[in-house]
């Protein structure tokens, strides 16, 4: 938990799921007890429909914060970027 | 340490040359290129779309150059990786990367080449007559990434 | 497959060009470019000439590309190699490999360059400021080549 | 053994070893007790002198007999070009 000051982060979506999910990019202001980066997920989840389903647990979805591959567990904080994409397949 | 994302297309020669220098110390080098196929997992490929996520891509391909470069002797890399809309034969990427033995140049091209598959975010599209699709990352990739923890 | 011994240097890009072709089932390409080094075995290296064996050579190294052929899935290998008189930042020797997947093209051309070490009918011969002298043999070289017998 | 006839066989010298020894390439008739490529190195070693130095039993020399590498036990046939040189240090 943290303190009741407002939290934003800038989520980034990217190549499928961008397209699915229907969005680019949005600030969102995040509850003060979404701690995580695997706490946001479920927020996001939370919203239901094709986000639901993207985002369920069991699927694969890499999350970036600040450019920087992170795990679940990692903390957010105010102004982070955080991007969501599938797994990765350049090369 | 060189590290780039664009749209054009890139010449080995002058990459190697740019690469290679005057750095008479370098007695090996080894590059890899990767091209579009025509044919992938059976379906025929007309074009192939590469986004990616500026930004993080610059930061995660020089953080896998780091870590090659602190696991071998090398003199230098490059690296280069196209985006936008590619078609069969083109070139999509380029590792190359200097030593001064061949063991070493090896072994860091491979790892980059294996970590840049499965760590630098970069997405590719594809048209074939039946649609476009979004590629499947692959286990083996996974696997190719895994196999350089137990090294 | 094509195997040149030659004085002249080669070009990289024309050397894949020619490999790659119209190849679309190509989605990988690695090169290794053997170069002189000014400096081996803590001696300065002012130049160096590179002697074959007529005859044997290209039978060797269609030896060894038939056997990496065996063992890879591989679209097309290149191999050429110069001799006669090279200085520091010249290129020696050049192994291209093309296939659909980047782990076979890497296993080969490191195969190749490996059995090439060891196998092929190649000597080298540096001049030095202190005189010339032919260079030995590395027990590495024998060691890298080795290793393939237990993969 | 061979019968009588007489048997030939081209040699070459290459790189170091052609310097050491003086000589590019020869053709020998070999006596019929020289049956391996190994009996003929011992034969040449017998030659003395730095023959004997650089073909002694502990020195490295690689023996092609035409053109493939062979192991000290291959038979040698009239005719062959064996070859003569030391570990290979190309590529």
């Amino acid at each position: 938990m943290r303190t009741p000051a407002a939290v934003f982060v800038d989520l980034v979506y990217l190549a499928r799921l961008r397209e699915v999910l229907g969005i680019a990019s949005e600030r969102v202001a995040i509850p003060a007890a979404v701690v995580t980066v695997g706490d946001l997920r479920a927020l996001l989840a939370a919203r239901g429909g094709t986000w639901a389903i993207e985002l369920a647990p069991e699927r694969a979805v890499r999350i970036a914060v600040n450019h920087t591959l992170v795990e679940p567990g990692a903390p957010l904080r105010s102004g982070d970027e955080v991007a969501l994409f599938p797994p990765v397949t350049g090369g | 340490m060189t590290v780039r994302v664009q749209a054009a297309d890139f010449d080995l020669t002058q990459a190697v040359a740019e690469l290679h220098g005057g750095d008479a110390r370098v007695g090996a080098i080894v590059t890899f290129v990767g091209t579009v196929r025509d044919l992938d997992d059976a379906a025929s490929v007309v074009s192939m779309t590469l986004e990616h996520y500026p930004g993080m891509t610059e930061k995660s391909l020089a953080a896998i150059e780091a870590e090659a470069r602190a696991r071998w002797e090398l003199r230098d890399v490059l690296i280069v990786h196209r985006v936008g809309e590619l078609r069969p034969l083109d070139r999509i990427v380029l590792v190359a990367v200097t030593s001064a033995h061949r063991g070493e140049a090896f072994a860091a091209c491979e790892f980059i080449m294996d970590f840049l598959k499965t760590r630098a975010p970069f997405w590719k599209k594809e048209e074939t007559p039946a649609g476009s699709r979004w590629v499947d990352a692959r286990t083996t990739d996974d696997d190719a990434a895994e196999r350089w923890k137990t090294r």
